[in-house]
């Protein structure tokens, strides 16, 4: 399994992004780590690069709502239908319910949104998705 | 006209700012109300002051922010700068503060001062009348600090390292050299016509495992940066280690060896402070557990004898806090201050020597670097990992420093990377610890170390 | 049949008491777990031990609290008893905890031990598997600590002093020594059958500034009460003075002169433990400030190197605290001394000398007292005011000694009343303080002191 | 104008009751102070004995309900129509509610209520009291 990681936008927070690196190689995929401040087409680039499964995106910043909403249009431009798309971290600016920022980010067209979950948590979710669709 | 005054020309005309009148600004800063100047305030010595962080994206949420501040008893206001306008992207905080203003929602994490320009800015000052802090964390912070000064923002925190290092993935560091050179030569013109305008270091860089050595090494040399271009008044900080006897060691040998430095390179006439930042790591995601780590915080400022703390929220965890939020901490960190009373003065004498040893030689082969400039001195450092900050998200960073906890809390050494400590001290560090067998178990603890007051 | 024995049989004797069953106790405590012994606990010294306070008068009420405590970890359980069984007026517990029952509104401000009896108490206690401490302050505590006992509860709180002096106004002093003798020769005789009885004395006393002297004295005095007739487990006590620095001298004071009488009078294998009482005087109305004082406590409990910290909650200004409140002061105590890493070990020469000096001239004057036996010596010693606690609401207490607040917060003595203290103690205690000139401003000064947390 | 106080019932707080001495003293009150540990009886035979005109109880300890429930019967009993009874401190077990507490405290026969008042607050209030009755 391919996945390209990253923090979008301004945000430098790294430590996460160190650990999630760690934590997918353990579970055996094929990591292309793009680190802290990156954009969403650098993302998609690297993704079509890649021919990655998975685009995981970390947020922590808060900034992730301003960066996101246009993924819609470029998932589609770049018909890239078969890559699952999934954002993490801390996805608002000041607290903010579960129940506001899932919905808002599955449409942005997110697959899978993990607002202050565990990283774990998130990554068993996601192997479970995974194989719940292959 | 000099050659800082056509630069000062360039950097202000910038398409999402008003014209600036440096006329007008500097009459302002001649006749500006003491108050206003933290360096007035940290004369008096009479007691430690209280900051908390805080940035709001519109002029009016951040007008009531310090309102709720004011009524808590604050010592220092704080302004916290977004993360866009840190990496000088005024185009997006522009767009933000747009659509924030519109739906009454915060789109920004903090107060895009450059887009709200010095002259509204500094009503909001003018009237509260309390010193005010600039907290961003930007490479490039010309044209922020200029609009800050303007504003009636008297202290600057940053530096071309602490403001890169953990802040940046590519911005070149040569270039933040230049640029904070740059804002520290305004700051020093200013600190002629009025009070000094204070500079203040940060000091909790990545706050994720960084060594008290690198702290410190950093915290001088980024003073001696400042002294260099005429600053007089200059704070250095830490944040909470892990472990108070840590805390308090650093503590000691930080204000002997800031002082030692500046001596011995001429600076004897500099004020230096020393800024305690309470634990600047990741909180527990429980509010009341939270407080407690708060407070613990606070009972270590005071014992480290510092002379500003800053302060978090029970509300770390999940996001920028809300005003009450941040007004009732503090209300609470005050409260402790007031009813503290007799702190002993502590030492550990074999802690310190070993500290102080390690940053002494640090700083012996930053400035027995071949180059003709301190700053390149630096910058030379860095590239070659004498100074190497763990976690720095920027790629010239070393990221070759390897560090772990020890059983009381306090952060080891355990690799070396580049940096040139002594053999004993380096022995010394790592027979603080059990290292654990395989390399994952290391892994894991270090995991376990970040997530201290988790 | 012995002489105790006898006299136990009368005391449980009593119209509020079921038949008490003797035999079926002692097999009971004999095969007691030893989870139920804090003595138990206390070898294994690897943490300090969280204890917070509560009763409430329903069995039901008391089993819901101890389930919120056991949620937040908690390493000692309290059996906080109502004052109305402290003054053995048992009629009116019954009557109360009626009417609690009935209305399910508290109408009690304890757990009315008594009155419910050992058999439906023990139920509870077992179930929980932890150890108990009861808490009261009742100078005749004879069937209580029987029907304690016989209950589970394994630590014994209290003495003839400080649960006289500052609980009671008229009861008699030298039938209050009388009965706490019971009280000790019923633990050690249980003693010898498990793990030891704990008992523990109570060095908070009025909580209005009383002078470490005094509380060491009194701490050392009923200890060796205790150690008389066969306590092997004993916890001396005492609470926040309002300085950090006469905390741990104070701290440093007891645990060496605690130990030293205890050796000096043939009692070298006793077990003494150091309990610390988070700030027992007024606290304030806000409960923001509430929980920082009591983080604050925390954090100087792990300084002075404690055995158990006793806590306190956010509600204490207000009334008896919810289960859930008094619940979350337990987690958030444990979580801080979870995180409190790397603590200095802290002593200051000159004032250990002088606190030990001022211990050592009481502690004399006491022992060589011309009465024969060690209560009635210490008896003496109250009645002529060689040991004398302020604001105690007790007519035989002298009330002469007037205490202060010197600048860093530390308790000072301005008329030593009776104390038989050297000049030389009592010029080093006014020195500290700068006496204001009249009388009317020396009164405003005590009554700010005693509202130094507010 | 004399004053009987002193602190009702088991309960032996005596820092407000010493407190409450002197500040009634500095106010020119003639003070019978019963200390702490006090019954309702107690404080009437030192009402009729002292011939006062304010008797002052205090209750910290969460008890006082417990005691002060019969004071209307003593109170009408010993026909002290004229003698002002005042109760303040900490009225209840537990937080509870001013609205709650006053007006309960005022049906046992209590004239002025003070729950959890400040001292000074509360003597100056006794002042207005007994100045607008004469
Ligand atoms: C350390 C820290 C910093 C360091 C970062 C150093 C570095 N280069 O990494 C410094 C001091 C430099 C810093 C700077 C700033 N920070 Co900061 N920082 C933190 C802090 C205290 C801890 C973050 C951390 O390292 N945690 C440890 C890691 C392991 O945990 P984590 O990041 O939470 O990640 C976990 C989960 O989120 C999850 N996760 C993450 N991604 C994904 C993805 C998936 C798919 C899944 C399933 C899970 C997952 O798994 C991770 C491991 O458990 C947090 C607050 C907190 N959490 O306590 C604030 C915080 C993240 N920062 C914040 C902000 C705003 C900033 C600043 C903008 C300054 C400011 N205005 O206050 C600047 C950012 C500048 C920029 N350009 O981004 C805010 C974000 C606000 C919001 N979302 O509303 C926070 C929450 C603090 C706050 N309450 O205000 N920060
Ligand atoms: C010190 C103290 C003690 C000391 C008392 C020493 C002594 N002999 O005086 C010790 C440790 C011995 C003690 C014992 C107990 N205490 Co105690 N104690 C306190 C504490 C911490 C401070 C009291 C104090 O001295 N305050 C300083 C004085 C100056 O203020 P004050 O008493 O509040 O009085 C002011 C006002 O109330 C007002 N006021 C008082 N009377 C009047 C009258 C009028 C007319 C007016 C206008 C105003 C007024 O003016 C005063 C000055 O500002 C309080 C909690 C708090 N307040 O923080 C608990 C508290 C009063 N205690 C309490 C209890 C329950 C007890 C115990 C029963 C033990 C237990 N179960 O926890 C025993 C009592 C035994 C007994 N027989 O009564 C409870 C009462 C609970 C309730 N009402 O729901 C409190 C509130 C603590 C709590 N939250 O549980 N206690």
């Amino acid at each position: 399994m391919k996945v390209v990681t990253g923090v979008v936008g301004n945000d430098i927070h790294v430590v996460a992004n160190r650990l999630i690196d760690i934590s997918l190689q353990a579970r055996g995929c094929e990591v292309f780590n793009l680190g802290v401040n990156t954009s969403l087409e650098e993302f998609i680039d690297a993704v079509v690069e890649t021919d990655a499964d998975i685009l995981l995106i970390s947020s922590l910043n808060g900034e992730a709502e301003g960066w996101c909403r246009d993924l819609q249009f470029l998932r589609a431009e770049y018909q890239l239908r078969d890559v699952v798309f999934v954002i993490g971290g801390n996805l608002a600016v000041g607290e903010a319910k579960d129940s506001d920022i899932v919905p808002k980010y599955k449409s942005y067209g997110f697959d899978l949104v993990f607002h202050q979950v565990d990283l774990n948590t998130g990554l068993d979710a996601l192997e479970q998705y995974m194989k719940d669709r292959s | 006209m000099s050659l800082l005054q056509r630069e000062r020309d360039v950097i202000v005309n910038n398409e999402y700012v008003d014209k600036f009148d440096f006329e007008e600004i500097e009459s302002f800063i001649k006749n500006a109300p003491k108050e206003l100047f933290i360096s007035h305030h940290f004369k008096k010595r009479d007691r430690l002051l209280v900051q908390p962080r805080g940035g709001f994206p519109t002029y009016k949420k951040m007008f009531a922010l310090y309102e709720e501040f004011m009524k808590a008893d604050i010592d220092v206001l704080p302004l916290t700068v977004d993360s866009n306008t840190r990496l000088n992207d005024y185009a997006m905080s522009k767009k933000m503060l747009a659509l924030s203003e519109e739906n009454e929602m915060d789109m920004l994490n903090g107060y895009p001062l450059v887009t709200h320009g010095y002259r509204t800015t500094r009503k909001m000052i003018t009237h509260f009348n309390k010193p005010v802090s600039l907290r961003h964390g930007t490479p490039d912070a010309r044209l922020l600090v200029e609009t800050a000064l303007g504003s009636g923002i008297f202290e600057i925190e940053g530096g071309p390292i602490t403001y890169m290092l953990p802040y940046s993935k590519n911005f070149p560091l040569d270039k933040a050299f230049l640029y904070w050179k740059y804002v520290d030569k305004v700051c020093a013109k200013y600190s002629q016509l009025n009070e000094p305008i204070n500079r203040e270091s940060f000091g909790p860089l990545t706050a994720t495992l960084v060594p008290p050595c690198v702290v410190i090494v950093i915290q001088i040399v980024e003073m001696l940066l400042s002294l260099e271009e005429g600053v007089k008044s200059f704070s250095v900080s830490f944040s909470q280690n892990g472990s108070m006897m840590q805390d308090i060691v650093t503590s000691n040998v930080i204000k002997k060896l800031s002082r030692f430095y500046a001596d011995k390179l001429g600076y004897s006439d500099t004020v230096i402070n020393l800024v305690y930042h309470q634990w600047m790591g990741a909180f527990p995601r429980n509010k009341e557990l939270s407080d407690s780590l708060i407070n613990t915080n606070t009972v270590i400022a005071a014992m480290v004898r510092a002379d500003k703390i800053i302060i978090k929220t029970r509300d770390e965890a999940f996001g920028i806090p809300t005003m009450q939020c941040n007004a009732q901490s503090v209300a609470n960190t005050k409260y402790t201050l007031r009813t503290l009373k007799g702190l002993p003065v502590v030492h550990d004498e074999e802690e310190e020597a070993n500290l102080e040893a390690e940053v002494i030689s640090i700083m012996d082969a930053v400035l027995s670097d071949h180059a003709d400039t301190l700053w390149r001195k630096v910058f030379n450092s860095i590239r070659s990992g004498i100074i190497d900050v763990p976690f720095s998200p920027h790629i010239i960073n070393k990221n070759e420093v390897i560090t772990i906890r020890d059983d009381n809390g306090n952060i080891r050494i355990i690799d070396k990377g580049k940096l040139p400590i002594s053999d004993k001290c380096f022995a010394y560090e790592k027979s603080k610890v059990n290292l654990p067998p395989t390399q994952t178990e290391v892994i894991n603890k270090i995991i376990h170390d970040i997530g201290a007051m988790l």
